[in-house]
């Protein structure tokens, strides 16, 4: 299976669909009408630039900031509303809640809010494609957070032993909940821990969709090649706060600054305005697309009614 | 007396137990930013954020607690003690046994836990009794402010491991708290209401809807008697029993799941030691055995509903061929 | 039928596993190195050594199992599980509900527990209620070759995570096995002797217990049916309440520690369920609430012993008040 | 407090006691009158180097494999001995095994046999030194195994940004179980993992008390210099099986020898006799003296009592 070249100009859509339902759930949390949640705002260029490298067999793990990989991937937004809202249409019929969200029919497997499990499950996933001699490998989205259990390294060792094709991709986003890198490593990142492990590493920006994808469409290459996994480390921030609400008030208001000032939605906007690759025209229909797209999600949620209590203890065994 | 909600008491007990001794300390994943006051009255050394790695976290307390300091570790919530189980369980609970007595390890784990926040199983999972279950730790979950601050402190003084559980339902609720709190024994049970016809024991929210169950049942004639567990290790069989031989009748109302859980133990307990008392079979209102729902009407399907005791104490009032 | 020991009757339940269904495999530390045999037959990909991690153990067995394995880890002692909890509660037991049932996980936790090596409590701890109480997970704990044969050939074709615990005791002992043992289902206790004055309720080791206790009642006129459960989760709970509803007596016993223990489940049960028929108080007889001991004599003193089986269940015998 | 120069003929004894304390067990055990155990025999060194650098405010943390480490800090053989065999003068009262001594007057706290054990409360027990102002530093020592376990990168990790006066020993002796350490890691040892975590490292002779002596002594002093944990590699060989008894038949011939070849005792005891600084006297009054502390030992073993039923429950709570 071959991927495409990445089209800049649907990247960036991709992005304005990830930042739009992000905001439109923040919205709706405001009027008590979802959950709190954790948005990726910020942090929407690994989402676009590592999904779009992979193909329909690959399969992707991952944790609490999900929305990106999950609508980088194709996933339906009303769907993913439904489910943050815990309605009956919601890809885990709303049992999952805000964080939670696996949908298979887009291979994205096992989606953890226990930081760290979806480094614990990855090589599992990575066994079978082996095992069962599937051509497709693994994505498995991070956090530096997460990379401070100890299972970072556990995964990541049994993955080395066994040569598991998987594609480890930590979004440094320099916060862990309400701590910074800083406080909880004394390196600025954590491929030097995978490299002492025998695993292949790169580091990205991880403002630039562009760039991620070259640097994940190289390790996803090398992963097939050499059968052997691969980590991807895209140097993020994240803009607003851990959870929704939340005020920052224990950010630097400088290193914010900083950031926002690379938010990359904006970035490659810019790039491609300059480039002379993108009308006012264009811009502005996408932007109504995006819109059109999330006011039908919410109208889709919305209309969702709530599973019934039946089903309380179902799905609890096969 | 003061009004303060539970989370207030809590912050309350820590500031009082680290003004009294040098020794206790706090640490845990944001606990320096999320509990700023502590931090600045006492500074960066006693009050740490951590690296996100709850068993470290765990461990790092039990060998600081058994080489001369009071550490409290804020594990933020119940299922990722998943991660400390070694920590807690094999060391702070073991090794003084290990060693002969030569160790102890005075430390607190605080961690969130039950139904009201929406955000499903993985961060909502009452397992307060794997702890009960294991030897060498006391456990205490509370359901009122006072409780919580009385308690916490004598958890910070106690030279044995303790875990104390908050409910995440109650963090808000307010109660009165007496100004100069003193230390609340582990192992005590406060009888919450006094009555002849049934027991209802319970402890963290779903005491609150067992005293909203007895004003029903009240209304009615039946006069049932409450009893808030607040530790479930030690266990206050005695208050249990009293109640029990006076009462005859037995509902134990929890949200953790029913199999093996607290409900579980004090059922047992009754029907060894109180048989002779009974007169209607003991009866266990739980959560199902389910992972927690995420979604609202199903996660509040999930705890046991002030009517469902009424219905379950309308069923033993009635048994009366054994009576 | 042949006679083997419990370990011979494992190897031969994972070998007819692993012929029949090439998705089964194997792996844990040292798995590869002392199963040789298995190695041998089914190849290096199959059977594995891992690294000394009991948490990726755990999580790669996840994670295979929801994406087209059926793998069987060996985590060896009981208390390693502790490293392993997340993977095993959060994730296995939890995914498939939460994934909304996109997912299930046929994956089989193997561990050695209970008294019988000396080593102590770091490698000998009793912890099977903990997983009883856990939703989304199946126990078992047989006591017999022919149980450990046919319910590890369930376990693996079983498409939920079900843990096997081995009493390292058993480990030796010998019975005979059918030839063409068929799978026994989960779930079903067996009825190890008939009797109608008192039931033992018991599982893994102590079941010898209480059917040498059986003898020395019967021996004095009392005839006492001795249940094994074999499955702790799913729990036969009709075959215990059949067996107290006809001997209006019960006894609980096993090796694990009282509080919020498997006993405890039992006894609410009966409590529950059959009190109308219940004759005497129910009785556990059960480990200490303490770690375990290494040292030889108190090690054996850790166990429940025959003689306290049949004191107590003469004592059950005397109470004819309540008859 | 100062260290004083190790001197290789004491060294030399020590190891001899060493061996003879775990040939002693292991005939116990072969006569039915102890347990099994798990032996340290060829790996003598680095406890004897090791903690001849430290001084009597050190604590030590350790694991299953410890008897060297207790006998080099001065233990006494016949509580030891008597703890195995579970008797009531064992040091822990003959409740902990023969995995588990530990010794509070002698500074050697929480023995773990959780592999990883050790790791986990290190860290604590570098917290106390610091909060309380202590001047100790602590050793601990751990297996090769214990670091692929996730405490390692936790432990070290947490050390390094907190800056505890950790010395953390990785008796690497190339087995974990029955495992050989190659099929579980792809480098030859951790080093470069404690490296990437910001902890200072050395890899020393783990067959050669006086290099382990020296670099442990080296080690030692930048933790008191800078606050800061290091992680000392001694490479060795377990030259017996994991537990008594082990036929060892899953063990590569070949390397065996080699190691066997090395032995530290007949390694050191060559050298001393080659410099002219061990004569033949001095040699048998050693052994001498070993083999009368270990008889010693094993009488006061054998005539301590086993513990009373009445303390099964005892020491659970403070
Ligand atoms: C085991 C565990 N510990 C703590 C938490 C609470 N928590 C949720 S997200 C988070 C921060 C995670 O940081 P990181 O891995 O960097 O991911 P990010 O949120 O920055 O994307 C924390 C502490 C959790 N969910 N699981
Ligand atoms: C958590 C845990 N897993 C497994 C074991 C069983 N076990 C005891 S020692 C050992 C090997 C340890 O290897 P290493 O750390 O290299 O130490 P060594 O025995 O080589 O000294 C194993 C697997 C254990 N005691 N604890
Ligand atoms: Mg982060
Ligand atoms: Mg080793």
């Amino acid at each position: 299976m071959t991927v495409l070249p990445l089209d800049p100009v649907q990247a960036l859509e991709r992005m304005m669909l990830i930042r739009a339902y992000e905001e439109t759930l923040i919205d709706l949390h405001g009027r008590g009408r979802a959950a709190g949640t954790c948005t990726s705002v910020g942090q929407e260029a690994p989402a676009v630039g590592v999904v779009s490298a992979l193909t329909a067999d690959d399969l992707i793990l991952t944790n609490h900031r999900s929305a990106g990989h999950l609508l980088a991937r194709g996933a339906d937004p009303g769907r993913m509303l439904a489910e943050v809202m815990g309605k009956r249409d919601g890809y885990c019929g709303g049992k999952s809640g805000s964080l939670h969200i696996s949908a298979k029919e887009f291979g994205v497997v096992l989606t953890s809010t226990i930081v760290g499990g979806e480094l614990a499950l990855a090589t599992g996933v990575g066994l079978s494609r082996r095992m069962l001699d599937k051509s497709g490998i693994v994505a498995c989205f991070f956090g530096d957070g997460a990379a401070t259990e100890g299972r970072f390294q556990e995964s990541l060792n049994l993955a080395a032993v066994w040569k598991l094709p998987i594609l480890y991709v930590c979004e440094n986003n320099q916060w862990q909940a309400f701590v910074h890198r800083k406080e909880t490593m004394l390196a600025d990142g954590i491929v030097g821990q995978a490299a002492a492990l025998g695993v292949e590493t790169a580091v990205v920006d991880g403002n630039d969709p562009l760039a991620v994808f070259d640097a994940a469409s190289a390790a996803i290459d090398a992963i097939r090649r050499t059968g052997k996994p691969f980590l991807l480390e895209a140097m993020t921030y994240r803009l607003r706060g851990h959870f929704e609400p939340d005020d920052q008030g224990y950010v630097d208001k400088a290193e914010l600054a900083r950031w926002r000032d690379r938010d990359p939605i904006l970035g490659l906007r810019a790039r491609l305005e300059r480039e002379g690759r993108l009308t006012a025209e264009a811009e502005a229909a996408m932007e109504a697309r995006v819109r059109a797209a999330m006011e039908a999600a919410t109208a889709f949620a919305d209309a969702s009614p709530y599973p019934g209590v039946e089903v309380l203890t179902t799905d609890v065994y096969a | 007396m003061t009004t303060m909600t539970v989370n207030d008491a809590i912050s309350a007990a820590l500031a009082e137990e680290m003004r009294l001794d040098p020794t206790v300390m706090i640490f845990g994943e944001g606990v320096a930013t999320k509990r700023h006051d502590l931090l600045e009255e006492f500074g960066a050394a006693r009050v740490r954020n951590t690296p996100l790695a709850e068993g470290i976290i765990a461990g790092t307390a039990a060998g600081a607690a058994a080489t001369g300091l009071r550490p409290v570790v804020d594990l933020l919530f119940a299922p990722f003690l998943c991660y400390a189980m070694d920590e807690i369980v094999n060391s702070a609970g073991k090794l003084r046994y290990i060693s002969g007595g030569q160790f102890s390890f005075p430390m607190v784990v605080l961690a969130m836990t039950g139904a009201g926040w929406g955000v499903g199983a993985q961060h909502n999972h009452n397992v307060e009794s794997w702890f009960v279950h294991s030897p060498g730790l006391k456990i205490v979950m509370p359901s009122t402010p006072a409780d919580f601050k009385g308690l916490m402190k004598s958890a910070i003084r106690d030279d044995n491991p303790v875990l104390v559980f908050a409910d995440i339902a109650l963090g808000y609720s307010t109660g009165e708290v007496p100004e100069e709190a003193d230390a609340i024994p582990l192992g005590k049970a406060a009888v919450r209401r006094e009555g002849r016809d049934v027991t209802l024991v319970s402890y963290a929210k779903t005491v609150g809807t067992c005293m909203a169950a007895a004003e029903t049942l009240a209304a009615a004639g039946i006069d049932a008697e409450v009893i808030d567990l607040r530790s479930l290790k030690p266990l206050d069989e005695t208050a249990i029993l009293r109640s029990v031989a006076r009462t005859g009748r037995l509902v134990v109302v929890h949200e953790a799941s029913r199999l093996c859980g607290v409900g579980a133990e004090v059922a047992a307990l009754v029907a060894e030691k109180a048989f002779a008392s009974l007169r209607a079979p003991v009866l266990r209102l739980t959560g199902p055995d389910a992972p927690a729902p995420a979604s609202f009407p199903l996660e509040q399907a999930f705890v046991p509903q002030a009517d469902a005791v009424v219905e379950a104490v309308r069923s033993l009032m009635d048994e009366r061929a054994i009576a």
